[in-house]
């Protein structure tokens, strides 16, 4: 751990360039109203700050420093270009408020965005609005929710949900007031269509599925999916968090799906942030158009305007302030437009081409995976069920060891359904070098299991801090540096 | 290619590798008739010259002269420290911190965060942020009514003198779970809370009020009276602040006897560029009772296996990955990057550097409303504390001020027709440190010549219309 | 304080360990008269947001359309990586790589230059970049010099087709030593080197030869001629090149029989904005026998203790820091970060991408003087192979057409009024990849504007004189 | 070593996203005038270019990250403001040979930075245009050498330097066509008077002297000395590196210097970029002035413009092709306006106080000072010659033990007259904490010293590499990557 930033406060001392010079101005504001303490921001020079926040970055593992084939991520490459133009002065000062003559630029990509998303989706419109995945799942089954009220079909109150599904969806379907319902998975990593049938009926709202789906494959009965739980009256919801896989070569609506979100900062390469920000742009067909959230971009001859509360009175609403992550829209329209036609299918291929030749070697390695008779799609499993039992390591232990090679570890918390498992994506913007090593250092470090198991249990060696007790978090709980006053003035 | 790496020959060996002749057999489980046939309809490709040329000159069209905008996001100058140091890789390309060890500089900032917006709330918790200021307050809400799930009630207050469009997204967002909204009105003297009127609707129950300071006029409530009153009433608090202003205004863990018990709002004050409307991002602080039920992520400080300190996401039994249909929210990416970016800009201001920046807003704000008074046709209606924006009423159309305006390489201010009807010809003005004396002298200047003009037009029209 | 990080705690104490109690007191050794006594006359200190206000202020008033203006320095796409990656403290903030195992990024980023720089010359070495390209060529010229040193003779040949400002540098650094400058005239139909007047010259003895190419005028000299020639007649030959052209041309050490024994130039094509003309940085290459005459650092691949490679500046002996008054040259401080932008440069663009950019600003260039040629009023006078420059003539004066053409936010080329006079109203155009067909035809079309434009005013003008 | 970004090649690779898609124009030049074969480039993706140097960057020391001691370098924090700014459009895409109507701003800039220098120094005029200290020094001995030759005074071949000055002194000296003449240093680290007055004479030209000088002591008889070499026909120059130590304190015209560089890139605080760029302005009194380097910009009314050849017929000409290292000027005319009246004499005092404090708290750790009796400037010097006796160690396994500290090493190359020598020169902008720090390192590595010397001579150990073989690189040159082609294709 480096010295936290407090740690390095000394009272009085101030980044005196960023302060307005105007100390001297007393408030026209009552005594009570005011606040009597000071904060505990620190008090530093700017070169504390500027060191003390380069060293933290160095610590952290991050696409432009590693490999990071992160299951359900889609780590890829953020173009910088993008990240440039996205920080072009009329974007960053324009208020979310100013006029629409003082918006053309922005508004213009905005609806350029629209367009293009239904064109890659096969849908019909499209919102931008949703702040991430989860935002905009939010959106699309409360759309669901809004689409069943209008028909006054009132007892739809039951969500379907694959036990694979990424937890949001489940989380989602409970926040907008559903009862959520697990479909369970055959063998080969498809829904399992006798559970779907048993399950479906007229309390069915809608499913929420992803394809490929979370287990690495692709779902193969989609349009047989579609068709019963369209009979019940359900609606389809597709979580494009793998789009990845099929962007240019299958549509969505194709499949049957009713509705979806995008995750842009999947997909369309904008940047994670060590969290976040993302985008979740939802597309509908055409009967829940009249639904979606607001605000929406249209032209009108050459100009752009908003579609507000008033043009959409049947939508189920706003969900931010003003236009969702409005940057990163920008910027996934741009990596967009940097694909351009001729490049958008190739995202699909080349992920694809990526994990199948990443699954290969694995296999031929002598890994087993969890789906042995399935093709990956953008990503796959690994289960570590085996060396587990007879090297007594676990998933954990080989993801830690992995850092200490320099590459990130595949996702392990998730999927639940698969034991010890590794979930590998290595998105197409790897190559086929990195590939390689990333396959010697799985070898390397079975044979590690072998030979010195503490290499892995004890994992990592290398970085900033071993591995970290997470119990102790939980059970005593620190969140905040809570300042010894005494030290604070040395 | 762009961004793909593959050359001819990687192709065919890993082709090879797999046992396949081309990359379309490896589709080949997907039912054909599935797949894109014809082209999609895109435009072509461009180059990062291209795109940059092309981009140049989209951004060129909104740059709009000087922003007097506000109406729950400010313009404040950012060091450019800030977005030099955040724009680093190792921030900016890393993913959600679920590898501790391989993440410990997102965590520490994350658990400087957490600090640095408990203090500046005076609570004992925060999280590592939500989306925004808006769904932040929803949240808010749907943890308030997880606290009193108990009573069964849910019922919301929340004032008209909340931003519109929180509002409009908490109705959004909570409106999924049967919660009832209450707005409450407010006082048309003062543009605070009504307090007569929060008595009389309190009285067929009450799960939480919100509270908004400054609120969306910029004038300041009553928060203490307020707070006293709706802890007596059982019902919990929940603040909606805006962060800068609470270096200088009392933060709501200090309202009242006992404090408000969730304080929320938008962080984009504090480092985060205007730039559209994001992305920004939530923050949602709170007593350490509530913490099990605060959404989002939250990092906690422990030891490694050397007993050398840490830091880990903690809390996860919260969260949606562990817990999914039993979360306490569905939320999974956040906004982290410009956590980042307000971190760094809070150690770069610091305690007094936050504090001169909301006050050089408010003291200009002060100043402007001065010069403003004296303007023949400007009136100002609310008489009470403000912290950074002010309300102001003409006799001609606000929209023709505006677009008149905007001839001076001014953006004045928000219009309040659509949102606040009852204030006739209404705008909703923000200052901030970024604009200098002499630049509210040019505002009010030019406000007075538009305003001599539109009369003037007005009663030629209406002379001519006479006749 | 901007950036004084010291508390009123610090001060008190630090001068107590020092034993003193004012900081005046650390200066007793200086003489008091010599002390400033009235406080200096300076402006007072700024914020950084006031700087960035005032500075932005004065950036807009610079921005002046697209730009023509080539003659040596030359506007190219920079990828944003460039930029981004190079202006990340480690390599900005760092010093030279005197401690080598704390400058293994510095060091190896340099190893990786000399040899892209190398390569792209056809020459066995590189040194680690000098000041700009003038200098650069000056600095060539006395190694040239040095290497010739056992025949006395210090007579360099440096042709008009050089541009005009390298040879005033050569000039002013070169003098201090006594060396001949002999300047050659060139060909008036071709704008190339006149192998006539240079065979007559040489009479008298030469000691080097510079070679442009392109030259000046964009022109292309037969290299291979007069490399063969040069050395025929004893004397080194020194090629100052542009180094995004020898991407699509024969470079320096492919020239003639034996190639160049110096390549220099100036490295800002590849990566480095215009910039009001700085910093760039010169570039300078030769056969590895000169290597010890190399003025400039140089890093060399080596092992550490434990075997391992690394890097590490070497050959110091030739520096002056190690050499001093013998040293090979002054230069200490070099111009390293630019070529920290230039390798990320070539390697985004790569042998493809590079030529790709300089096939385009030929291209252009091509297309641009096809159009021109059929304008009234406009010639051509160099018939010969050019790269992506094109020398023209007006009857009008060439400071009216630019001026006006100002006006259509264009700029338009360098006036070769003052440099070359003897071409009368001549104007030396460049285009490059970043300008598309689109803009060559609104500068056609503009220029052809302004031309009739101008003629209708003195026409108007002869005619009213007339009168 | 990280892999070379050769290394990573493959042909037919590209960061195609850069490359101008016009592959099929044929250039309309001649054969024998084009490139045949292909230049040894690197052919990689964008993401492997953007993760190289990245990872690369990391294995660099520089202020952002490290504490950098190094005397004479004067490495203060670069505000990242000023970077920023002079980065704007207009800045960076002003050709430098725009007309002076579309330069205004740029040219405002440079003029007052002009006036700014002539206040600081005391000097009557400034030619903003030498690239560095050396160019710098270059121009200045220049001008002396177009004084005496404009007053016929030819015989003057002889230029004297202290034995204590840089490298770069004795070097220009030699790169005018001077003799350089060694004038030695006395015990407390002055010029000794005697031999300066028996070197001086006819022949003088002058001296280049810097103060305080080199070895971190304020120059006590400069006086003197401009008394001797200004009787004897000589003029003075004033090596303006060590400026930060009387900046706003004491102006050099004062002290009886004709003529003097500025190392921007030190004082005015642009970055030093792993090398350089830096800034070498040229200032003199008033009868040199029609000797300085072109172009300077001068003002009339209210714009700006540029004096040229034919303004300044006696002018020693151009140094650079157009208008030296212009976004450098920008950047230390930025700093100037941060700091302004109130702040530019804190540099110096601030810059002495940290000196001292250090040389206070070294002292009393038991470091043998090499001017014991002196005050230190801005620097001064530690000489570790009873180290190297009584425990066998030098200067530079101090040094190199200190990179493990995570601090760079003072400065030990130079100055060559003291022995074991380290020159500590911590800067203004570094806080007590660091400075307690840094002498709680030095203590603790001589402590390992004198138990585990090993530590010392094998150092640094914790860094990307161990130390390097400097014998080996200067022997067995290897200057370039020479690509075994067959590698190339995997
Ligand atoms: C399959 C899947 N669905 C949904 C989500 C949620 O998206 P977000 O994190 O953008 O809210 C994720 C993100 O990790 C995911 O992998
Ligand atoms: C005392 C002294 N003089 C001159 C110079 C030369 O300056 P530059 O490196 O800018 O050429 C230096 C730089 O290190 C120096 O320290």
């Amino acid at each position: 751990m480096s010295k936290l930033i407090f740690e390095q406060s000394r009272q009085g001392r101030s980044a005196a360039a960023q302060c307005p010079h105007t100390a001297s101005y007393s408030p026209s504001i009552p005594s009570h109203l005011l606040r009597q303490d000071t904060p505990l921001l620190p008090e530093v020079s700017e070169l504390q700050v500027v060191r003390h926040y380069t060293h933290l970055s160095q610590q952290n593992f991050s696409i432009d420093t590693h490999f990071y084939p992160l299951g359900s991520c889609t780590m890829k490459y953020n173009p910088r270009g993008v990240h440039r133009l996205a920080a072009l002065e009329g974007f960053l000062k324009r208020h979310p408020l100013s006029l629409d003559e003082a918006s053309q630029g922005f508004m213009a990509c905005a609806y350029e965005l629209q367009e293009l998303l239904k064109e890659v989706t096969g849908m019909k419109a499209v919102s931008l609005t949703p702040m991430a995945g989860a935002q905009g799942e939010f959106a699309g089954v409360a759309m669901i929710r809004a689409y069943h009220a209008s028909r006054q079909d009132m007892l739809r109150d039951e969500m379907l949900v694959p036990d694979a599904a990424h937890g949001t969806n489940p989380a989602t379907a409970a926040q907008c007031g559903y009862r959520v319902r697990e479909v369970s998975t055959d063998s080969n990593g498809n829904v399992a269509i006798e559970a779907l049938r048993a399950a479906v009926g007229p309390h069915t709202a809608g499913i929420m599925l992803t394809n490929p789906s979370t287990l690495g494959v692709f779902e193969q009965h989609i349009q047989e999916i579609a068709d019963i739980v369209h009979e019940a009256g359900g609606l389809l919801y597709y979580d494009g968090a793998n789009l990845n896989a099929i962007l240019g070569k299958v549509l969505p609506s194709q499949m049957g799906f009713d509705v979806m979100h995008m995750n842009l900062h999947k997909t369309f390469a904008t940047p994670h942030g060590g969290g976040g920000p993302g985008g979740g742009p939802v597309a509908v067909n055409d009967r829940l158009i009249p639904f979606l959230p607001i605000p929406r971009v249209t032209k009108r001859g050459d100009t752009y305007h908003w579609l507000t509360a008033e043009d959409c009175p049947h939508s189920i609403g706003r969900l931010s302030a003003f236009m969702g992550n409005a940057g990163i829209l920008l910027r996934a329209y741009m990596y967009a437009r940097l694909l351009g036609k001729e490049g958008m299918q190739r995202v699909a291929e080349f992920a694809t081409l990526n994990a199948n030749y990443l699954l290969a070697r694995l296999k031929q390695a002598g890994f087993t995976l969890a789906y042995p008779n399935r093709r990956a799609t953008h990503e796959f499993i690994v289960t570590l069920k085996n060396e587990a039992k007879t090297l007594t390591i676990h998933a954990l232990d080989v993801a830690k060891r992995l850092l200490d090679y320099h590459m990130h570890a595949p996702t392990m918390y998730f999927p639940l359904l698969v034991p010890e498992c590794l979930l590998i994506e290595p998105t197409e913007t790897e190559c086929k070098e990195t590939l390689d090593a990333f396959v010697d250092a799985m070898v390397q470090i079975i044979e590690e299991a072998r030979h010195h198991p503490t290499l892995l249990k004890d994992a990592p060696h290398h970085l900033p801090v071993r591995r970290l007790d997470e119990v102790k978090a939980a059970r005593e709980l620190n969140l905040v540096y809570r300042a010894k006053f005494n030290d604070d003035v040395s | 290619m762009p961004f793909i790496p593959h050359t001819e020959q990687d192709i065919k060996e890993m082709l090879a590798v797999i046992g396949e002749t081309s990359i379309e057999a490896l589709f080949d489980e997907i039912d054909d008739h599935l797949k894109i046939k014809k082209p999609l309809s895109l435009p072509p490709q461009l180059t990062e010259m291209e795109l940059s040329r092309f981009m140049q000159e989209r951004a060129q069209k909104d740059l709009a002269g000087l922003c007097y905008i506000g109406a729950g996001a400010y313009e404040h100058h950012i060091p450019a420290a800030v977005f030099d140091i955040a724009s680093r890789g190792e921030w900016m390309t890393a993913y959600t911190p679920y590898q501790a060890e391989a993440s410990q500089g997102t965590l520490q900032l994350l658990f400087e965060y957490q600090t640095m917006m408990s203090s500046l709330m005076s609570l004992d918790s925060s999280n590592a942020s939500l989306y925004d200021g808006a769904s932040a307050l929803a949240e808010a809400i749907l943890m308030a009514v997880r606290l009193s799930k108990q009573n069964q009630l849910s019922r919301i207050f929340i004032p008209r003198t909340v931003h519109p469009h929180y509002r409009d997204v908490v109705r959004a967002i909570t409106q999924q779970q049967g919660i009832e909204l209450v707005e409450v009105p407010y006082d048309v003297k003062t543009g605070q809370i009504s307090v007569t009127e929060l008595k009389t609707l309190a009285k067929e129950g009450m799960t939480a009020l919100v509270i908004p300071q400054p609120n969306f006029f910029g004038i300041l409530e009553e928060v203490d009276l307020l707070t006293d009153w709706a802890h007596a009433a059982k019902a919990k608090v929940i603040a909606v602040v805006n962060p800068m202003a609470m270096a200088l205004l009392k933060p709501p863990g200090q309202w009242g006897t006992m404090g408000a018990d969730i304080a929320c709002g938008e962080g984009q004050p504090l480092g985060v560029p205007l730039a559209s409307g994001g992305p920004y991002y939530g923050f949602l602080c709170c007593k350490q009772e509530w913490i099990r039920q605060l959404p989002g992520r939250v990092v906690g400080r422990t030891i490694d296996l050397s007993g050398k300190p840490g830091f880990v996401l903690t809390l996860q039994a919260r969260e949606q990955h562990i817990r999914r249909a039993k979360a306490t929210s569905n939320i999974c990416t956040n906004q982290g990057w410009l956590v980042t970016a307000s971190v760094i800009y809070m150690s770069l201001l610091g305690p007094n550097g936050l504090r001169q920046a909301a006050l050089t807003s408010h003291h200009h704000t002060s100043l402007l409303r001065e010069s403003l008074a004296t303007i023949k046709g400007v009136r100002i209606p609310f008489q009470a504390p403000f912290f950074h924006e002010l309300v102001v009423q003409f006799d001609l159309p606000v929209d023709v001020v505006l677009t008149e305006l905007m001839r001076y390489h001014i953006q004045a201010g928000f219009n309040l027709r659509k949102t606040y009807p009852e204030l006739g010809e209404a705008l909703l003005i923000c200052v901030t440190e970024t604009k200098s004396p002499d630049d509210l002298q040019v505002l009010a200047k030019s406000l007075c010549d538009v305003l001599k003009k539109c009369v003037a037009v007005v009663s030629a029209a209406d002379h001519s219309g006479s006749q």
